[in-house]
Protein backbone atom coordinates (compact mmCIF):
# COMPACT_ATOMS: atom_id res chain seq x y z
CA UNK A 1 0.00 0.00 0.00
CA UNK A 2 1.45 3.50 -1.18
CA UNK A 3 0.99 6.01 1.77
CA UNK A 4 1.68 9.45 0.79
CA UNK A 5 1.86 11.99 3.48
CA UNK A 6 2.97 14.76 1.61
CA UNK A 7 0.94 18.13 0.69
CA UNK A 8 -0.21 17.51 -3.06
CA UNK A 9 -0.87 20.21 -5.30
CA UNK A 10 -4.34 20.54 -5.37
CA UNK A 11 -7.48 19.98 -3.65
CA UNK A 12 -8.13 19.32 -0.24
CA UNK A 13 -7.00 17.02 2.52
CA UNK A 14 -9.42 16.87 5.55
CA UNK A 15 -8.46 14.80 8.63
CA UNK A 16 -11.07 13.34 10.70
CA UNK A 17 -11.27 11.34 14.18
CA UNK A 18 -12.71 8.00 13.40
CA UNK A 19 -15.98 8.40 15.06
CA UNK A 20 -19.28 8.38 13.47
CA UNK A 21 -20.33 12.18 14.30
CA UNK A 22 -18.00 13.09 11.74
CA UNK A 23 -19.39 11.37 8.56
CA UNK A 24 -22.10 13.99 8.13
CA UNK A 25 -19.02 16.65 7.92
CA UNK A 26 -17.16 14.17 5.52
CA UNK A 27 -20.13 14.28 2.96
CA UNK A 28 -20.61 17.98 3.54
CA UNK A 29 -16.87 19.15 2.93
CA UNK A 30 -16.80 16.38 0.00
CA UNK A 31 -19.42 18.07 -1.76
CA UNK A 32 -18.57 21.27 -1.40
CA UNK A 33 -15.41 20.35 -3.17
CA UNK A 34 -17.18 18.78 -5.82
CA UNK A 35 -18.60 22.41 -6.47
CA UNK A 36 -15.42 24.52 -5.75
CA UNK A 37 -13.68 26.01 -8.40
CA UNK A 38 -12.55 28.82 -10.21
CA UNK A 39 -15.41 30.52 -12.19
CA UNK A 40 -16.22 29.58 -15.06
CA UNK A 41 -15.90 25.68 -14.19
CA UNK A 42 -18.69 24.02 -15.34
CA UNK A 43 -20.01 22.36 -11.53
CA UNK A 44 -20.50 18.32 -11.30
CA UNK A 45 -24.39 16.94 -11.73
CA UNK A 46 -25.89 17.95 -8.47
CA UNK A 47 -26.66 13.64 -8.94
CA UNK A 48 -23.12 13.10 -9.44
CA UNK A 49 -22.65 15.08 -6.12
CA UNK A 50 -24.79 12.86 -4.23
CA UNK A 51 -23.28 9.73 -5.91
CA UNK A 52 -20.04 11.27 -4.72
CA UNK A 53 -21.15 12.31 -1.07
CA UNK A 54 -22.64 8.14 -0.78
CA UNK A 55 -19.59 6.02 -1.64
CA UNK A 56 -17.21 8.71 0.18
CA UNK A 57 -19.58 7.96 3.01
CA UNK A 58 -19.56 4.09 2.77
CA UNK A 59 -15.73 4.21 2.26
CA UNK A 60 -15.16 6.34 5.48
CA UNK A 61 -17.74 4.39 7.44
CA UNK A 62 -15.49 1.14 6.14
CA UNK A 63 -12.40 3.12 7.72
CA UNK A 64 -14.07 3.89 10.56
CA UNK A 65 -15.13 0.50 11.52
CA UNK A 66 -11.62 -1.23 10.34
CA UNK A 67 -9.93 1.14 12.81
CA UNK A 68 -12.42 0.44 15.37
CA UNK A 69 -11.38 -3.29 14.96
CA UNK A 70 -8.37 -2.41 15.87
CA UNK A 71 -8.62 0.43 17.96
CA UNK A 72 -6.60 2.64 15.98
CA UNK A 73 -7.12 6.25 17.43
CA UNK A 74 -5.44 7.98 14.04
CA UNK A 75 -7.26 10.39 12.23
CA UNK A 76 -8.60 9.41 8.76
CA UNK A 77 -7.80 11.31 5.81
CA UNK A 78 -9.76 12.06 3.14
CA UNK A 79 -8.49 13.78 0.21
CA UNK A 80 -10.73 15.88 -2.68
CA UNK A 81 -8.72 16.24 -6.29
CA UNK A 82 -10.62 18.09 -8.77
CA UNK A 83 -9.67 16.62 -12.38
CA UNK A 84 -10.54 17.52 -15.38
CA UNK A 85 -14.96 16.63 -15.87
CA UNK A 86 -14.43 14.40 -12.49
CA UNK A 87 -13.76 14.22 -9.27
CA UNK A 88 -11.14 11.92 -7.76
CA UNK A 89 -11.12 11.15 -4.26
CA UNK A 90 -9.01 8.98 -1.45
CA UNK A 91 -9.91 7.59 1.49
CA UNK A 92 -7.01 6.02 3.89
CA UNK A 93 -7.53 4.75 7.00
CA UNK A 94 -4.99 3.23 9.64
CA UNK A 95 -7.18 -0.16 9.83
CA UNK A 96 -5.69 -3.89 9.70
CA UNK A 97 -6.38 -4.16 5.90
CA UNK A 98 -8.40 -6.67 3.75
CA UNK A 99 -8.93 -9.33 0.92
CA UNK A 100 -11.52 -7.32 -1.14
CA UNK A 101 -11.96 -10.74 -3.44
CA UNK A 102 -12.13 -12.56 0.16
CA UNK A 103 -15.52 -10.55 1.07
CA UNK A 104 -18.08 -12.75 0.51
CA UNK A 105 -20.98 -12.13 -1.94
CA UNK A 106 -24.58 -11.57 -0.11
CA UNK A 107 -27.46 -13.85 -0.86
CA UNK A 108 -29.51 -12.41 -4.26
CA UNK A 109 -32.07 -10.04 -2.92
CA UNK A 110 -35.47 -12.18 -3.35
CA UNK A 111 -33.68 -15.09 -1.13
CA UNK A 112 -34.85 -15.92 2.53
CA UNK A 113 -31.99 -15.82 4.00
CA UNK A 114 -30.58 -12.45 2.57
CA UNK A 115 -32.88 -10.22 5.36
CA UNK A 116 -30.16 -12.20 7.52
CA UNK A 117 -27.61 -9.65 6.61
CA UNK A 118 -28.15 -6.48 7.35
CA UNK A 119 -24.53 -5.41 6.31
CA UNK A 120 -22.19 -5.85 3.39
CA UNK A 121 -23.69 -2.99 0.99
CA UNK A 122 -21.32 -0.45 0.83
CA UNK A 123 -18.48 -2.16 -1.83
CA UNK A 124 -21.03 -2.80 -4.14
CA UNK A 125 -22.73 0.43 -3.77
CA UNK A 126 -19.20 2.36 -4.39
CA UNK A 127 -18.64 -0.39 -7.24
CA UNK A 128 -22.22 0.72 -9.00
CA UNK A 129 -22.10 4.45 -7.97
CA UNK A 130 -19.01 5.30 -8.24
CA UNK A 131 -17.21 5.38 -11.92
CA UNK A 132 -13.46 4.08 -10.50
CA UNK A 133 -12.85 2.45 -7.22
CA UNK A 134 -9.78 1.15 -6.31
CA UNK A 135 -8.04 -0.84 -2.91
CA UNK A 136 -4.43 -0.73 -1.99
CA UNK A 137 -4.85 -2.44 1.18
CA UNK A 138 -1.68 -4.05 3.43
CA UNK A 139 -1.87 -4.30 6.93
CA UNK A 140 -0.67 -0.90 7.97
CA UNK A 141 -4.15 0.20 6.56
CA UNK A 142 -6.06 1.08 3.37
CA UNK A 143 -6.43 3.61 0.65
CA UNK A 144 -9.69 3.35 -1.10
CA UNK A 145 -9.90 5.90 -4.85
CA UNK A 146 -12.85 6.50 -5.92
CA UNK A 147 -13.57 8.47 -8.96
CA UNK A 148 -16.96 10.74 -10.19
CA UNK A 149 -17.57 11.86 -13.60
CA UNK A 150 -18.92 15.32 -13.48
CA UNK A 151 -22.02 14.00 -15.70
CA UNK B 1 -31.20 14.40 19.17
CA UNK B 2 -27.61 14.55 17.61
CA UNK B 3 -26.59 18.14 16.07
CA UNK B 4 -24.32 18.02 13.44
CA UNK B 5 -23.22 20.53 10.68
CA UNK B 6 -24.05 24.02 11.26
CA UNK B 7 -26.13 22.49 14.44
CA UNK B 8 -28.57 21.09 11.92
CA UNK B 9 -30.08 17.92 13.35
CA UNK B 10 -27.94 14.96 12.59
CA UNK B 11 -30.76 12.48 13.23
CA UNK B 12 -34.05 11.79 15.56
CA UNK B 13 -37.06 9.12 15.10
CA UNK B 14 -40.64 10.33 15.86
CA UNK B 15 -43.23 7.90 17.18
CA UNK B 16 -47.05 7.96 15.94
CA UNK B 17 -49.51 5.00 16.51
CA UNK B 18 -51.91 3.94 13.79
CA UNK B 19 -54.54 2.81 16.03
CA UNK B 20 -57.59 2.33 16.24
CA UNK B 21 -57.42 2.81 12.46
CA UNK B 22 -54.54 0.26 12.86
CA UNK B 23 -54.26 -1.60 15.63
CA UNK B 24 -50.81 -2.92 15.89
CA UNK B 25 -50.01 -0.01 13.64
CA UNK B 26 -47.27 2.00 14.42
CA UNK B 27 -44.92 5.06 11.89
CA UNK B 28 -41.66 5.88 12.60
CA UNK B 29 -40.51 8.79 10.99
CA UNK B 30 -36.99 9.25 10.53
CA UNK B 31 -35.54 12.74 10.47
CA UNK B 32 -31.72 13.92 9.34
CA UNK B 33 -28.81 11.59 8.41
CA UNK B 34 -29.52 7.45 8.47
CA UNK B 35 -25.76 6.77 8.39
CA UNK B 36 -23.53 4.73 10.53
CA UNK B 37 -24.59 7.58 13.46
CA UNK B 38 -28.10 7.70 12.81
CA UNK B 39 -28.85 4.15 11.88
CA UNK B 40 -28.57 2.63 15.53
CA UNK B 41 -31.14 5.22 17.18
CA UNK B 42 -33.48 3.75 14.72
CA UNK B 43 -32.85 0.20 14.56
CA UNK B 44 -33.44 0.41 18.65
CA UNK B 45 -36.51 1.99 17.91
CA UNK B 46 -37.82 -0.82 15.43
CA UNK B 47 -36.56 -3.32 18.16
CA UNK B 48 -38.76 -1.60 20.44
CA UNK B 49 -41.85 -1.21 18.59
CA UNK B 50 -41.86 -4.47 17.62
CA UNK B 51 -41.54 -6.32 21.10
CA UNK B 52 -44.22 -4.22 22.13
CA UNK B 53 -46.51 -5.82 19.70
CA UNK B 54 -46.08 -3.57 16.52
CA UNK B 55 -47.26 -5.69 13.56
CA UNK B 56 -47.67 -3.42 10.97
CA UNK B 57 -44.48 -0.89 10.93
CA UNK B 58 -44.64 1.95 8.27
CA UNK B 59 -41.10 3.35 8.01
CA UNK B 60 -41.02 6.90 6.61
CA UNK B 61 -37.85 8.27 5.61
CA UNK B 62 -39.39 11.46 3.84
CA UNK B 63 -37.56 13.42 6.02
CA UNK B 64 -34.02 11.97 5.77
CA UNK B 65 -31.53 13.72 3.99
CA UNK B 66 -29.00 11.35 3.91
CA UNK B 67 -29.40 7.36 3.13
CA UNK B 68 -26.44 4.94 3.00
CA UNK B 69 -25.44 1.16 3.45
CA UNK B 70 -26.15 1.24 7.39
CA UNK B 71 -29.80 2.72 7.00
CA UNK B 72 -30.66 -0.03 4.13
CA UNK B 73 -29.09 -2.49 6.85
CA UNK B 74 -31.57 -1.26 9.43
CA UNK B 75 -34.69 -1.35 6.79
CA UNK B 76 -33.28 -4.94 6.01
CA UNK B 77 -33.34 -5.79 9.96
CA UNK B 78 -36.64 -4.36 10.18
CA UNK B 79 -38.21 -6.56 7.74
CA UNK B 80 -36.62 -9.68 9.02
CA UNK B 81 -37.82 -9.14 13.08
CA UNK B 82 -40.98 -8.28 11.52
CA UNK B 83 -42.05 -10.66 8.68
CA UNK B 84 -40.65 -13.24 12.12
CA UNK B 85 -43.86 -12.27 13.56
CA UNK B 86 -46.22 -12.53 10.73
CA UNK B 87 -46.10 -8.74 10.34
CA UNK B 88 -45.20 -6.34 7.88
CA UNK B 89 -43.22 -3.84 6.94
CA UNK B 90 -43.98 -0.24 4.52
CA UNK B 91 -41.68 1.87 3.18
CA UNK B 92 -42.20 5.93 2.58
CA UNK B 93 -39.68 7.33 0.46
CA UNK B 94 -40.68 9.90 -1.92
CA UNK B 95 -37.61 11.15 -2.70
CA UNK B 96 -35.91 10.16 -5.74
CA UNK B 97 -32.42 10.75 -4.30
CA UNK B 98 -33.11 8.33 -1.93
CA UNK B 99 -34.64 5.30 -3.88
CA UNK B 100 -32.13 5.39 -6.19
CA UNK B 101 -29.59 4.17 -3.36
CA UNK B 102 -32.58 1.57 -2.92
CA UNK B 103 -32.33 0.69 -6.69
CA UNK B 104 -28.57 0.35 -6.31
CA UNK B 105 -28.60 -2.26 -4.22
CA UNK B 106 -32.46 -4.04 -5.84
CA UNK B 107 -34.21 -3.42 -2.17
CA UNK B 108 -36.82 -2.13 -4.50
CA UNK B 109 -37.07 -5.40 -6.23
CA UNK B 110 -38.08 -6.47 -2.46
CA UNK B 111 -39.48 -3.48 -0.90
CA UNK B 112 -42.39 -1.16 -2.78
CA UNK B 113 -41.37 2.50 -1.94
CA UNK B 114 -44.75 4.14 -1.03
CA UNK B 115 -45.25 8.12 -1.83
CA UNK B 116 -46.86 8.79 1.74
CA UNK B 117 -47.82 7.26 4.86
CA UNK B 118 -51.71 7.38 3.60
CA UNK B 119 -50.29 4.94 0.40
CA UNK B 120 -48.11 2.81 2.55
CA UNK B 121 -51.39 2.26 5.27
CA UNK B 122 -53.98 2.19 2.38
CA UNK B 123 -52.32 -0.83 0.80
CA UNK B 124 -51.46 -2.87 3.95
CA UNK B 125 -55.02 -2.84 4.84
CA UNK B 126 -56.42 -3.55 1.53
CA UNK B 127 -54.25 -7.40 2.19
CA UNK C 1 7.71 29.34 15.12
CA UNK C 2 6.54 26.40 15.86
CA UNK C 3 5.43 24.19 12.82
CA UNK C 4 3.78 20.73 13.75
CA UNK C 5 3.16 18.29 10.69
CA UNK C 6 2.45 15.15 13.25
CA UNK C 7 -1.40 13.93 13.84
CA UNK C 8 -3.09 15.49 16.87
CA UNK C 9 -5.38 12.80 18.48
CA UNK C 10 -8.19 14.88 18.31
CA UNK C 11 -10.18 17.43 16.08
CA UNK C 12 -10.06 17.95 12.67
CA UNK C 13 -7.54 19.35 10.28
CA UNK C 14 -8.33 20.71 6.67
CA UNK C 15 -5.40 21.69 3.76
CA UNK C 16 -6.61 23.90 1.20
CA UNK C 17 -5.57 25.41 -1.84
CA UNK C 18 -4.65 28.98 -1.62
CA UNK C 19 -7.23 30.40 -3.47
CA UNK C 20 -10.43 32.92 -2.48
CA UNK C 21 -12.59 30.56 -3.73
CA UNK C 22 -11.72 27.98 -0.60
CA UNK C 23 -13.19 30.38 1.78
CA UNK C 24 -16.35 29.90 1.81
CA UNK C 25 -15.83 26.32 2.31
CA UNK C 26 -13.24 26.67 5.48
CA UNK C 27 -15.93 28.45 6.81
CA UNK C 28 -18.61 26.11 6.46
CA UNK C 29 -15.74 23.40 7.67
CA UNK C 30 -14.99 25.17 11.18
CA UNK C 31 -18.98 25.98 11.55
CA UNK C 32 -19.96 22.38 11.06
CA UNK C 33 -16.65 21.24 13.19
CA UNK C 34 -17.64 23.58 16.11
CA UNK C 35 -20.90 21.80 16.08
CA UNK C 36 -19.81 18.35 15.76
CA UNK C 37 -19.31 16.72 18.96
CA UNK C 38 -20.46 13.35 21.13
CA UNK C 39 -24.55 13.20 22.09
CA UNK C 40 -24.65 14.95 25.16
CA UNK C 41 -22.07 17.92 24.49
CA UNK C 42 -23.63 21.31 24.52
CA UNK C 43 -23.39 23.02 21.42
CA UNK C 44 -21.68 26.50 21.11
CA UNK C 45 -24.17 29.47 20.80
CA UNK C 46 -24.78 29.94 17.07
CA UNK C 47 -23.86 33.50 17.53
CA UNK C 48 -20.22 32.03 18.47
CA UNK C 49 -20.10 30.23 15.63
CA UNK C 50 -20.30 33.10 13.85
CA UNK C 51 -17.65 34.52 15.51
CA UNK C 52 -15.38 32.24 14.89
CA UNK C 53 -16.12 31.99 11.28
CA UNK C 54 -15.79 35.17 10.78
CA UNK C 55 -12.41 35.37 12.63
CA UNK C 56 -11.34 32.52 10.97
CA UNK C 57 -12.05 33.51 7.56
CA UNK C 58 -9.79 36.85 8.08
CA UNK C 59 -6.88 34.71 9.31
CA UNK C 60 -7.16 32.57 6.35
CA UNK C 61 -7.66 35.62 3.98
CA UNK C 62 -4.42 37.27 5.39
CA UNK C 63 -2.72 33.72 5.25
CA UNK C 64 -4.12 33.49 1.18
CA UNK C 65 -2.46 37.03 0.89
CA UNK C 66 0.67 35.79 2.71
CA UNK C 67 1.47 33.01 0.28
CA UNK C 68 0.59 35.57 -3.08
CA UNK C 69 2.91 37.46 -2.32
CA UNK C 70 5.65 35.15 -2.26
CA UNK C 71 4.16 32.93 -4.70
CA UNK C 72 3.89 30.16 -2.22
CA UNK C 73 1.94 27.18 -3.98
CA UNK C 74 1.62 25.14 -0.51
CA UNK C 75 -1.75 24.41 0.85
CA UNK C 76 -2.64 26.28 4.10
CA UNK C 77 -4.14 24.21 6.75
CA UNK C 78 -6.72 25.03 9.16
CA UNK C 79 -7.04 22.83 12.61
CA UNK C 80 -9.93 22.79 14.42
CA UNK C 81 -9.79 21.55 17.89
CA UNK C 82 -12.70 21.00 20.37
CA UNK C 83 -12.07 21.98 24.04
CA UNK C 84 -13.66 21.95 26.71
CA UNK C 85 -16.42 24.84 26.66
CA UNK C 86 -14.33 26.44 23.67
CA UNK C 87 -12.85 25.97 20.35
CA UNK C 88 -9.65 26.69 19.07
CA UNK C 89 -8.25 27.00 15.64
CA UNK C 90 -5.19 26.96 13.94
CA UNK C 91 -4.66 28.93 10.79
CA UNK C 92 -0.93 28.14 8.90
CA UNK C 93 0.72 28.88 6.53
CA UNK C 94 3.93 29.29 4.50
CA UNK C 95 4.15 32.70 3.84
CA UNK C 96 6.72 35.00 4.15
CA UNK C 97 5.97 36.11 8.54
CA UNK C 98 5.86 39.47 9.71
CA UNK C 99 5.88 41.86 12.53
CA UNK C 100 2.64 42.03 14.40
CA UNK C 101 3.86 44.84 16.26
CA UNK C 102 4.77 46.98 13.01
CA UNK C 103 1.46 46.72 11.55
CA UNK C 104 0.48 50.55 11.68
CA UNK C 105 -2.97 51.32 13.64
CA UNK C 106 -5.79 52.52 10.96
CA UNK C 107 -6.73 56.69 11.56
CA UNK C 108 -9.75 56.55 13.74
CA UNK C 109 -13.27 55.86 12.24
CA UNK C 110 -14.34 59.64 12.19
CA UNK C 111 -11.07 61.15 10.45
CA UNK C 112 -11.64 61.98 6.72
CA UNK C 113 -8.19 59.90 5.91
CA UNK C 114 -10.01 56.63 7.57
CA UNK C 115 -11.65 56.38 4.13
CA UNK C 116 -8.07 56.22 2.16
CA UNK C 117 -7.40 52.49 4.27
CA UNK C 118 -9.53 50.24 1.96
CA UNK C 119 -7.75 47.02 4.16
CA UNK C 120 -6.19 46.89 7.43
CA UNK C 121 -9.46 45.28 9.52
CA UNK C 122 -8.92 41.47 9.79
CA UNK C 123 -6.75 41.56 12.64
CA UNK C 124 -8.64 44.09 14.87
CA UNK C 125 -11.88 42.04 14.06
CA UNK C 126 -10.59 38.75 15.12
CA UNK C 127 -8.96 40.91 18.10
CA UNK C 128 -12.83 41.86 18.78
CA UNK C 129 -14.74 38.81 18.48
CA UNK C 130 -12.37 35.84 19.26
CA UNK C 131 -11.38 35.57 23.41
CA UNK C 132 -7.91 34.60 22.08
CA UNK C 133 -5.62 35.26 19.25
CA UNK C 134 -1.98 34.51 19.13
CA UNK C 135 0.12 34.72 16.69
CA UNK C 136 3.24 32.79 15.72
CA UNK C 137 5.75 34.01 13.27
CA UNK C 138 8.85 33.63 11.45
CA UNK C 139 10.37 33.87 7.74
CA UNK C 140 8.87 30.36 7.02
CA UNK C 141 5.09 31.12 7.76
CA UNK C 142 2.58 32.36 10.37
CA UNK C 143 0.55 30.39 12.83
CA UNK C 144 -2.66 31.76 14.36
CA UNK C 145 -4.19 30.44 17.24
CA UNK C 146 -7.89 31.68 17.74
CA UNK C 147 -10.03 30.93 20.80
CA UNK C 148 -13.47 31.20 20.72
CA UNK C 149 -15.45 30.04 23.78
CA UNK C 150 -19.00 28.44 23.60
CA UNK C 151 -21.08 31.58 24.91
CA UNK D 1 -22.04 33.99 -10.44
CA UNK D 2 -19.23 31.50 -8.86
CA UNK D 3 -20.88 28.26 -6.71
CA UNK D 4 -19.46 27.52 -3.91
CA UNK D 5 -20.33 24.72 -1.25
CA UNK D 6 -23.32 22.43 -2.31
CA UNK D 7 -23.54 24.68 -5.41
CA UNK D 8 -24.80 27.64 -3.39
CA UNK D 9 -23.83 31.06 -5.09
CA UNK D 10 -20.58 32.38 -3.92
CA UNK D 11 -21.63 35.84 -5.15
CA UNK D 12 -23.49 38.15 -7.25
CA UNK D 13 -24.73 41.57 -7.12
CA UNK D 14 -28.38 42.73 -8.93
CA UNK D 15 -28.50 46.37 -9.94
CA UNK D 16 -31.74 48.77 -10.19
CA UNK D 17 -31.98 52.47 -10.82
CA UNK D 18 -33.84 54.87 -8.51
CA UNK D 19 -34.79 57.00 -11.49
CA UNK D 20 -36.94 58.88 -11.83
CA UNK D 21 -37.60 59.33 -8.37
CA UNK D 22 -34.10 59.66 -7.47
CA UNK D 23 -32.10 60.94 -11.04
CA UNK D 24 -28.71 59.68 -10.23
CA UNK D 25 -29.83 56.91 -7.51
CA UNK D 26 -29.08 53.34 -8.08
CA UNK D 27 -29.25 49.92 -5.78
CA UNK D 28 -26.79 47.46 -6.08
CA UNK D 29 -27.77 44.58 -4.68
CA UNK D 30 -25.14 41.91 -3.09
CA UNK D 31 -25.97 38.10 -2.98
CA UNK D 32 -24.08 35.70 -1.19
CA UNK D 33 -20.71 35.63 0.60
CA UNK D 34 -19.20 39.32 0.90
CA UNK D 35 -15.24 37.78 1.30
CA UNK D 36 -12.23 38.12 -0.47
CA UNK D 37 -13.73 36.08 -3.78
CA UNK D 38 -16.85 38.37 -3.44
CA UNK D 39 -15.71 41.40 -2.97
CA UNK D 40 -13.85 42.51 -6.37
CA UNK D 41 -17.05 41.94 -8.19
CA UNK D 42 -18.53 44.83 -6.01
CA UNK D 43 -15.91 46.62 -5.70
CA UNK D 44 -16.18 46.94 -9.89
CA UNK D 45 -19.97 46.99 -10.07
CA UNK D 46 -19.44 50.89 -7.37
CA UNK D 47 -16.62 51.85 -9.34
CA UNK D 48 -18.76 51.43 -12.69
CA UNK D 49 -21.75 52.97 -11.54
CA UNK D 50 -20.11 56.08 -10.12
CA UNK D 51 -18.26 56.45 -13.33
CA UNK D 52 -21.36 56.17 -15.02
CA UNK D 53 -22.61 58.96 -12.76
CA UNK D 54 -24.30 57.58 -9.92
CA UNK D 55 -24.87 59.82 -6.75
CA UNK D 56 -26.49 58.48 -5.01
CA UNK D 57 -25.89 54.39 -4.17
CA UNK D 58 -27.62 52.35 -1.93
CA UNK D 59 -25.48 49.23 -1.27
CA UNK D 60 -28.42 46.88 -0.02
CA UNK D 61 -26.71 43.78 1.86
CA UNK D 62 -29.71 41.71 2.96
CA UNK D 63 -28.96 39.13 0.91
CA UNK D 64 -25.73 38.79 2.12
CA UNK D 65 -24.87 35.78 4.28
CA UNK D 66 -21.14 35.86 5.06
CA UNK D 67 -19.45 39.77 5.59
CA UNK D 68 -15.80 40.64 6.35
CA UNK D 69 -12.99 43.02 6.22
CA UNK D 70 -12.68 42.64 2.26
CA UNK D 71 -16.56 43.35 2.26
CA UNK D 72 -15.89 46.27 4.71
CA UNK D 73 -13.02 47.52 2.64
CA UNK D 74 -15.30 47.99 -0.30
CA UNK D 75 -17.94 49.75 1.71
CA UNK D 76 -15.08 51.85 2.44
CA UNK D 77 -13.60 52.67 -0.48
CA UNK D 78 -17.83 52.94 -1.90
CA UNK D 79 -18.05 55.91 0.49
CA UNK D 80 -14.88 57.84 -0.43
CA UNK D 81 -15.92 57.30 -4.08
CA UNK D 82 -19.13 58.81 -3.97
CA UNK D 83 -18.24 61.70 -1.61
CA UNK D 84 -15.58 62.37 -4.07
CA UNK D 85 -18.09 63.43 -6.41
CA UNK D 86 -20.33 65.08 -3.48
CA UNK D 87 -22.63 61.42 -3.57
CA UNK D 88 -24.21 59.60 -0.86
CA UNK D 89 -23.89 55.86 0.21
CA UNK D 90 -26.72 54.87 1.89
CA UNK D 91 -26.85 51.08 3.55
CA UNK D 92 -29.07 48.32 3.85
CA UNK D 93 -28.30 46.08 6.45
CA UNK D 94 -31.15 44.76 8.29
CA UNK D 95 -29.49 41.72 10.08
CA UNK D 96 -28.29 41.73 13.37
CA UNK D 97 -25.56 39.49 12.89
CA UNK D 98 -23.95 41.88 10.04
CA UNK D 99 -24.55 44.72 11.75
CA UNK D 100 -22.07 43.06 14.57
CA UNK D 101 -19.61 42.92 11.89
CA UNK D 102 -20.12 47.11 11.14
CA UNK D 103 -20.09 47.40 15.10
CA UNK D 104 -16.85 45.22 15.57
CA UNK D 105 -14.80 48.26 13.36
CA UNK D 106 -16.73 51.42 14.89
CA UNK D 107 -17.95 51.57 11.05
CA UNK D 108 -21.62 52.11 12.53
CA UNK D 109 -20.15 55.48 13.79
CA UNK D 110 -20.10 56.87 9.98
CA UNK D 111 -22.42 54.64 8.70
CA UNK D 112 -26.48 54.52 9.32
CA UNK D 113 -26.98 50.80 9.05
CA UNK D 114 -30.85 50.98 6.96
CA UNK D 115 -33.73 48.19 7.65
CA UNK D 116 -34.90 48.33 4.14
CA UNK D 117 -34.12 50.33 0.63
CA UNK D 118 -36.88 52.14 1.14
CA UNK D 119 -35.80 53.60 4.71
CA UNK D 120 -32.61 54.31 3.11
CA UNK D 121 -33.90 56.20 -0.11
CA UNK D 122 -36.31 58.47 2.43
CA UNK D 123 -33.41 59.59 4.56
CA UNK D 124 -31.35 60.64 1.65
CA UNK D 125 -34.01 62.14 -0.41
CA UNK D 126 -35.35 64.26 2.56
CA UNK D 127 -31.86 65.41 3.33
N1 LIG E 1 -11.18 0.03 4.81
C1 LIG E 1 -11.34 -1.25 5.17
N2 LIG E 1 -10.49 -1.85 6.02
C2 LIG E 1 -10.65 -3.13 6.38
N3 LIG E 1 -11.65 -3.93 5.94
C3 LIG E 1 -12.54 -3.38 5.07
C4 LIG E 1 -12.43 -2.04 4.64
N4 LIG E 1 -13.44 -1.82 3.76
C5 LIG E 1 -14.15 -2.96 3.68
N5 LIG E 1 -13.61 -3.92 4.45
C6 LIG E 1 -14.08 -5.30 4.61
O1 LIG E 1 -14.99 -5.60 3.60
C7 LIG E 1 -16.24 -6.02 4.16
C8 LIG E 1 -17.40 -5.58 3.29
O2 LIG E 1 -17.51 -4.18 3.32
P1 LIG E 1 -18.87 -3.49 2.92
O3 LIG E 1 -19.32 -4.02 1.61
O4 LIG E 1 -18.68 -2.02 2.97
O5 LIG E 1 -19.90 -3.95 4.01
P2 LIG E 1 -19.93 -3.72 5.58
O6 LIG E 1 -18.91 -2.68 5.91
O7 LIG E 1 -21.32 -3.29 5.84
O8 LIG E 1 -19.60 -5.06 6.16
C9 LIG E 1 -16.26 -5.42 5.55
O9 LIG E 1 -17.09 -6.14 6.41
C10 LIG E 1 -14.80 -5.50 5.93
O10 LIG E 1 -14.48 -6.79 6.39
N1 LIG F 1 -0.49 35.40 8.04
C1 LIG F 1 0.14 36.54 7.74
N2 LIG F 1 1.33 36.49 7.09
C2 LIG F 1 1.99 37.62 6.77
N3 LIG F 1 1.54 38.86 7.08
C3 LIG F 1 0.37 38.97 7.72
C4 LIG F 1 -0.38 37.84 8.10
N4 LIG F 1 -1.49 38.25 8.75
C5 LIG F 1 -1.42 39.61 8.78
N5 LIG F 1 -0.32 40.04 8.16
C6 LIG F 1 0.12 41.45 8.00
O1 LIG F 1 -0.65 42.26 8.85
C7 LIG F 1 -1.32 43.29 8.09
C8 LIG F 1 -2.65 43.62 8.70
O2 LIG F 1 -3.52 42.52 8.57
P1 LIG F 1 -5.08 42.76 8.65
O3 LIG F 1 -5.39 43.54 9.87
O4 LIG F 1 -5.74 41.44 8.54
O5 LIG F 1 -5.45 43.66 7.42
P2 LIG F 1 -5.30 43.39 5.86
O6 LIG F 1 -5.01 41.95 5.67
O7 LIG F 1 -6.62 43.81 5.32
O8 LIG F 1 -4.18 44.29 5.41
C9 LIG F 1 -1.41 42.73 6.69
O9 LIG F 1 -1.49 43.74 5.73
C10 LIG F 1 -0.11 41.95 6.58
O10 LIG F 1 0.98 42.82 6.26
Amino acid sequence: MTRRRGRTTSGIELAIPPRPEYLQLVRAVVGAAAGTGPTGRTPPDPGRVADLRLVVSEAVTNAMEAQAAVGAPERILVRCRPEEGRIVVEIVDRGPGFDPDAVPDLPPVTDHERLDHESGLGLSLMDRLADGAVVETGPDGTLVRLTVDHS
Amino acid sequence: MDTGVDGQVQFDVHRSSLAPAVPAGVVLRALGDLDMAGAPRLRSAVVTEVAAGARLLVLDLTGVDHLDSAGLGVVIGALRRLRAHDGDLRLVCPESRLRRVFEACDLDRILELHADVDAAVAEATVR
